[in-house]
């Protein structure tokens, strides 16, 4: 039974996984992702670890997954669709993707797995919490702390780069040269109708 | 008995205190100034050099029979090596005195009558220091003790030649004159350079007291080595004749001479008929026991050259209408006679009268030819032209200047007892006993001097009377002064010295007595008259039989007249080839060729970054790709490849 | 342990997930695509860890912490680069990836 | 402090100061200060130099001074001089002198300018005094460095080109030339042992010939670009063009000297096997080049082009009597050095004069100034004398002693090679009095031009200095000639008896 559900939640992973790198309306890529995200969860609940799959849904499914799709709702054009990928650019990511896939599967296929046997644990939230904040062995707190401080100023980055005014909107400076003295052709490769479309 | 000559040093080294003050301080002061000083310093010098002369000849006199050589000054200028040394030093011997005296003889009235000739000049104490620089220079040039400070001089003439030349700068063919003069000569000096450095490798010296000792062992050095079937001794003789050549204007060089003549009228008379051009003579002389027993053959050069110039200027001076051209013509073909002498002269005291009567025919025709080319100045002086077309029945207005004119005239055609006379025989005496072909061709060419000089005379003094814009009149006495003392030196530089010269200056420094050779002397009168009366014929009263003959014979005529267009050959060979094939294509291959390969490398650099610079697009998923690309190929390799 | 699946069928999976996060990365242009892309590839890790913490190492719990503070990292990578390319878009109106190249030249 | 790091510290002291000033009048008094402490300082070196010479003391170099400055590689600030050196800084200290009079005018960023400038004189000085390689070949650098910004920024028409070009060139062959030291050094010490940079130690160790083969061509290619070696050449037309005018002193007045100096001291001094098998090839090219910088130059008509491929021509001279291999023709080489460096400041202080008040270089364009500037004609008129070899100005000496010299060489190739180097000077006196000739005699053609001035006292300084050292040299050679010819005489014993 397991065996079928995983194997369902797997197509899901490879499916929509597949669909989010190739789909060309932007906002139904971020739905797809969060498809994944949940199936992904659901590996985890089959695995028992039931915290992470929860925090995976929360954090994961539930916030970045939000996130990219505001930001989506912010920059784009929603029913447009995303420009063709031009045929050699997919061709040689395909093919790098693919060489690197087999290679790896193939290592793995080929390697012996050896489990050290030992009898499992199933972390409850509360042994978790206290492995989170423990220093010593098995303790996670060093690493803890440092994602916390990290967060933070992510979080501070964050609002510090959107809060940013806008900088050149106006027509007569560009969006390139802005540091340079006079002559901006002379310094760039762009010609002005380049600049402008990159205006538009 | 030995005699202190130190005070020589005096005589150039004044003309180069005036040189510096005037080139200097001239242009502020006074014109008159600077006229004064370069006048006085030259008078001095003149009196100097009589006086080293009279202490010369008479107070030392002969010691064993033979004139001294006396080292008056020596000072190292330079080492070059242990052995090879450039001295600066007076060396005074019989030609040298000689030359010391007719240089500045003839210098002194240059600049007496200077004064009267470049009246109200811009340039009056330019011209006079470049006159200044000139006399030093000669005179540097005619005591040097060792053949490099004779080239050094040599050069130093060639620019003071140029820069005189050139005096009237803002006139363009005076500039290209002085171009053309300075180019061809410095082009013969190549060949005197060469020439020294040959002797120098031969010999091991440039010392004069070496190279021209008859006994010493530089007459054999060199003469075993040979290159094209003659010795390296006469192919170093050759190249420094070369020298000689170019400064005396020898046929192939003769083209600058007579462009030289867009001078100021005294500067030629100084430079480019009495002194200058004389260098080459006295080069030849002055290493005469080398060429004579070193290298005969080179010595038949010394003679063809001279000989065929002679006549061969002789003929062109027929047809030109610029009087200074006739002139200058004329002056190529007395160098011509001095050189042919040279080249058929023996080696000493009776073989040597070709040597001694190169010398003295150096020493009147500079005397003759001053005279005639000042009396010129004279003439264009008043009249502001320089074509004989425009002149005519001048004996009225200038009496002075005819009469000086005309013994001049007599002397060079050869008229006793007119030096010319004296001197030119002497020439022809040692011709005849050296080759008859030589003694022939210079016969003719005295009847073609006599006749192109009287061509000249008659139609300026007599002929009909042309409309002048304002009365012809005599020159003022500072310059008419300068033609009675020069007409009085040719004279009694002739006669006066007759049984004289001899006495004085020969080629192994033995005195002799010389006679005059009345066979030989009865021809070229005879000749000379035959040449006066066609003159006289032609020219003395306005007919029509000149242009006739001139018509009659056509392409002949006209190439003569056009100098048998040496001037357009040279310049073919200047313009056509050497700037358009060689200096162009040079100036071409340096930007194109050469700066283009290194452009193509710079090129190259830039065309390969340019297409690298691809690699680093800045887009980050192509750093990922290469990324990603290479750690799978890294993985495969180390996975496969390695373990097996 | 999931009954009858080993080890080796998860890790395909995760491979397979992970490679197309390459791919991704690889040919998309929009910046929220790429985004969305690495997230593929961030999960593919995510499964990779708790794969092998279960599997191999049952008795401890590394593989499951370090998926959590991955998790963690990958929110706060988000939100930053999501404010970056909002930013970006507000002055260039544009989130090309290939177009936005001002650090060049 | 020794006689001799004074010279260095000297130009620095004065950079210092040049740094605290707050306009360009400043800042040119005390470059006119500074550079002429240091021109007393070249002086009195000469004065102590031969003193030291009279007293008896016949060391290769005199004032020597050692200090380490890295430990590892044992380089050392070694410091001395013979007489070459000595000549060639007394020139260098002239230059200098009269580089600053001639740039009296440069008002635009003159600070950055004279400190740039003096960087380049101290570079100079200290490339002379060295004899230590690499100590060396860091002043070598040092000198090099500043013309990039001297043209590139002071400059005129296509400078960034020129000074590309000049400084990519230039490095290039320094790279080079760094191969060849570090060949130099490595082989040091054939025993084993301290390896040394010392010039002086290395001339008594015999390098292997094979080595001498590979590290000879790239020390004489390395300091033959800087001196014009054909067909490494081609960054002086153009740099020289684009360059201001003390630049363009300086460069071919004491910078490309550099060059000629490396080659004699330390690709020919130092490997002198080598030199003696490869030097026909080289003579080929050098003997070229001096006749064909000489057809160049008589199509040009750009003053500079002029002048810059008459340095190529008379600078080939110096590279071809080098490889004479013998006392008279190096010492020529060396006087060469020193006229030619004289000769083109002149060249090149005048052509800066002309072209500031014309605002042409075409020499079509200009014509009868010798009515309008009887001083700066005169004066050109006197350098194209002295350029083209005429007895009285210092190239006659110079050229005379080369040919000489070369001439005395057994070996026919050798002397038909020299007839062809002076034949030259015929070509030389077309060019020179075809560029005079137009520039300065003829009518005057642009009626603007006759309202221009004569020389101002500062631009009448620069001539003087140089016009009195070109005749100094020329009429009075033999002390000068003497002290290089017995400094020349330790290097000519490493060569086999000719």
């Amino acid at each position: 039974m397991e065996q079928y559900v995983f194997y369902i939640l797997a197509a899901i992973i490879l499916v929509f996984s597949f669909l989010t790198v190739t789909s060309r309306m932007i906002l139904r890529a971020a739905v797809y992702l969060l498809f994944v995200l949940i199936a992904t969860s659901g590996i985890y609940f089959m695995l028992n670890y039931n915290f992470l799959a929860a925090v995976q849904l929360t954090v994961y499914a539930g916030g970045i997954a939000v996130l990219i799709v505001f930001s989506v709702l912010l920059t784009s054009q929603l029913n447009e669709k995303m420009e063709q990928v031009s045929l050699t650019k997919a061709l040689a990511g395909g093919l790098i993707a693919f060489a690197g896939a087999l290679l790896t599967i193939l290592t793995i296929v080929q390697y012996n797995f050896r489990p050290n046997g030992l009898p499992e644990l199933e972390p409850s939230p509360r042994e978790i919490g206290h492995a989170m904040l423990n220093y010593g062995d098995n303790g996670y707190v060093l690493p803890f702390e440092v994602i916390s401080v990290l967060l933070l100023a992510a979080m501070v980055g964050a609002i510090i780069i959107a809060k940013r005014p806008a900088k050149l909107l106006n027509e007569d400076r560009t969006i390139i040269d802005t540091s340079y003295p006079s002559d901006k052709n002379a310094y760039t490769s762009r010609t002005k109708a380049e600049i402008d479309s990159l205006l538009k | 008995m030995t005699m202190d000559f130190q005070y020589t040093i005096l005589i150039p080294i004044l003309l180069f205190f005036s040189f510096v003050y005037n080139i200097l301080w001239g242009r502020t002061r006074s014109p008159k100034i600077a006229g004064l000083i370069s006048t006085t310093t030259i008078l001095i010098a003149a009196v100097l050099s009589y006086y080293t002369a009279y202490q010369y000849f008479f107070n030392v006199g002969l010691v064993n029979g033979s004139y001294e050589k006396i080292i008056a000054f020596k000072m190292v200028w330079l080492h070059f090596s242990d052995t090879l040394v450039v001295d600066m030093g007076i060396l005074l011997d019989p030609i040298s005195i000689m030359m010391l005296v007719v240089v500045t003889t003839i210098s002194s009235m240059v600049h007496i009558y200077s004064f009267g000739y470049m009246h109200g000049d811009d340039g009056f104490a330019r011209f006079y220091a470049f006159l200044s620089l000139f006399s030093f220079s000669m005179l540097g040039l005619v005591v040097s003790s060792n053949i490099f400070q004779m080239y050094i001089f040599w050069e130093l003439v060639g620019v003071s030649s140029f820069l005189l030349i050139g005096y009237y700068y803002q006139k363009p063919s005076a500039v290209a004159a002085a171009k053309k003069a300075f180019i061809v000569t410095r082009f013969a000096d190549l060949g005197f350079l060469v020439g020294i450095l040959l002797i120098s490798y031969v010999t091991g010296s440039l010392d004069f007291a070496v190279l021209t000792d008859p006994n010493g062992p530089v007459m054999l050095q060199g003469a075993s080595l040979g290159f094209m079937g003659l010795s390296v001794m006469t192919w170093a003789l050759i190249l420094i004749f070369i020298g000689g050549a170019g400064k005396s204007a020898m046929f192939p060089f003769h083209i600058w001479l007579p462009d030289a003549m867009e001078g100021p009228t005294p500067v030629s008379a100084l430079i480019h008929a009495a002194t200058m051009v004389v260098a080459g003579v006295y080069l030849v002389a002055r290493l005469f026991p080398l060429f004579h027993i070193a290298a005969p053959n080179a010595q038949y050069v010394v003679l063809a050259v001279g000989g065929f110039t002679s006549l061969f200027a002789a003929v062109i001076a027929i047809t030109q209408i610029d009087i200074k051209r006739v002139l200058a013509f004329s002056t190529l073909s007395q160098l011509g006679y001095m050189m042919a002498a040279l080249g058929a002269s023996g080696y000493g005291a009776e073989e040597g009268i070709g040597y001694t009567a190169s010398m003295w025919h150096l020493f009147t025709h500079a005397m003759f030819k001053a005279l005639l080319f000042l009396g010129a100045g004279s003439i264009i002086h008043a009249v502001h032209s320089n074509n004989m077309t425009d002149m005519g029945g001048l004996r009225k207005y200038m009496p002075i200047t005819h009469i000086t004119f005309l013994i001049g005239t007599l002397a060079i055609a050869g008229i006793p007892p007119f030096a010319g006379f004296f001197s030119k025989d002497e020439i022809l005496v040692a011709l005849h006993q050296s080759s008859h072909f030589w003694y022939w061709v210079e016969v003719i060419t005295a009847g073609l001097t006599a006749f192109y000089m009287f061509r000249l005379y008659f139609n300026v003094f007599w002929g009909e009377n042309r409309h002048y814009h304002h009365k012809p009149h005599e020159s003022s006495l500072s310059m008419t002064f300068p033609l009675m003392f020069l007409a009085f030196m040719a004279i009694v530089s002739g006669g006066f010295f007759m049984f004289d010269f001899g006495a004085f200056i020969s080629s192994n420094l033995v005195p002799y007595d010389i006679h005059i050779h009345w066979d030989i002397a009865g021809l070229s009168i005879f000749v000379a008259l035959i040449g006066i009366s066609l003159a006289a014929m032609l020219y003395l009263k306005p007919s029509g039989i000149s242009t006739k003959m001139a018509t009659a014979l056509g392409p002949v005529y006209k190439a003569t007249y056009n100098k048998f267009y040496f001037d357009e050959i040279y310049l073919f060979v200047t313009h056509k080839i050497i700037f358009n094939l060689i200096a162009r294509p040079s100036a071409w291959f340096d930007r194109h060729v050469v700066d283009g390969f290194m452009n193509m490398l710079a090129w190259i650099t830039n065309f390969v970054s340019g297409s690298i610079k691809g690699l680093q697009s800045g887009q980050l998923q192509h750093y990922a790709m290469s990324f990603v690309s290479g750690a799978v190929a890294l993985a495969l390799f180390f996975l496969y490849f390695m373990t097996r | 342990m999931i009954d009858g699946i080993g080890l080796q069928e998860i890790l395909i999976v995760s491979t397979i997930m992970f490679f197309l996060g390459i791919y991704g990365f690889f040919t998309r242009k929009n910046l929220i695509t790429i985004l969305m892309s690495i997230e593929l590839i961030l999960n593919s890790v995510n499964i990779n860890f708790v794969a092998f913490n279960k599997y191999l190492y049952p008795n401890l719990m590394q593989g499951h912490f370090f998926s959590l503070f991955v998790i963690a990292i990958a929110a706060a990578e988000a939100a930053v680069a999501i404010a970056i390319i909002i930013d970006l878009f507000r002055n260039i109106k544009t989130i090309d990836v290939e177009k936005v190249s001002s650090m060049k030249n | 402090m020794d006689i001799l790091s004074l010279l260095i510290v000297v130009p620095v002291l004065t950079i210092l100061a040049i740094a605290f000033t707050k306009n360009y009048k400043q800042v040119r008094v005390i470059a006119a200060i500074g550079t002429g402490i240091q021109l007393f300082q070249s002086f009195n070196l000469v004065w102590q130099y031969l003193q030291e010479r009279a007293a008896g003391n016949t060391a290769i170099m005199v004032f020597t001074k050692s200090y380490i400055w890295f430990e590892k590689f044992n380089i050392k600030y070694d410091i001395g001089v013979d007489g070459i050196s000595v000549a060639l800084i007394a020139l260098t200290g002239i230059i200098v002198t009269a580089g600053v009079y001639a740039s009296w005018g440069v008002k635009e960023q003159a600070k950055e300018f004279f400190i740039w400038l003096l960087l380049l004189a101290t570079g100079v000085f200290g490339f002379f005094i060295a004899i230590d390689l690499f100590t060396m070949f860091v002043f070598y650098e040092i000198a090099v460095i500043p013309m990039y910004l001297l043209i590139g920024v002071w400059g005129s028409g296509k400078k960034e080109y020129s000074a590309m070009k000049l400084t990519l060139m230039l490095m290039g062959a320094s790279a080079i030339l760094l191969v060849a030291i570090i060949g130099l050094y490595i082989y040091s010490n054939p025993q084993g042992g301290p390896l040394t940079w010392n010039i002086l130690e290395l001339a008594n160790v015999t390098m292997p010939i094979e080595m001498q083969r590979i590290f000879f061509p790239m020390a004489f290619v390395g300091f033959g670009a800087l001196g014009a070696l054909f067909p490494f050449h081609t960054w002086s037309p153009d740099g020289h063009a684009s360059a201001p005018t003390a630049v363009s002193m300086l460069h071919a007045g004491v910078l490309m000297k550099l060059g000629g100096y490396g080659a004699l001291r330390i690709a020919v001094g130092l490997m002198p096997e080598a030199a003696q098998e490869q030097a026909w090839f080289f003579m080929i090219l050098t003997a070229f080049g001096a006749v064909y910088g000489a057809f160049g130059a008589i199509m040009q008509t750009d003053l500079k082009y002029i002048n810059a491929y008459s340095s190529v021509s008379h600078l080939a001279m110096i590279l071809f009597a080098i490889l004479m291999f013998n006392a008279t023709a190096m010492n020529g080489a060396v006087l060469q050095m020193i006229s030619h460096g004289f000769i083109t400041a002149l060249f090149f202080s005048l052509i800066g004069m002309i072209y500031g008040r014309t605002h042409t270089r075409d020499i079509y364009k200009m014509g009868g100034l010798m009515k309008v500037m009887p001083i700066l004609a005169g004066t050109y008129m006197v350098a194209s004398f002295a350029s083209l070899g005429l007895p009285g100005f210092s190239a006659f000496v110079a050229e005379m002693t080369i040919f000489v010299g070369a001439f005395q060489h057994p070996d026919l190739f050798h002397r038909v090679a020299t007839i062809l180097v002076a034949s030259s000077i015929v070509v030389t006196a077309v060019y020179i009095l075809r560029a005079a000739g137009i520039l300065l005699m003829g009518p005057i053609k642009n009626d603007e031009f006759k309202s221009l001035g004569d020389a101002l006292w500062y631009e009448k300084v620069t001539l003087i200095v140089l016009i009195g050292s070109i005749t100094v040299m020329g009429m009075a050679p033999l002390w000068l000639s003497d002290m290089i010819m017995k400094s020349l005489t330790p290097m000519l014993q490493g060569f086999v008896t000719l």
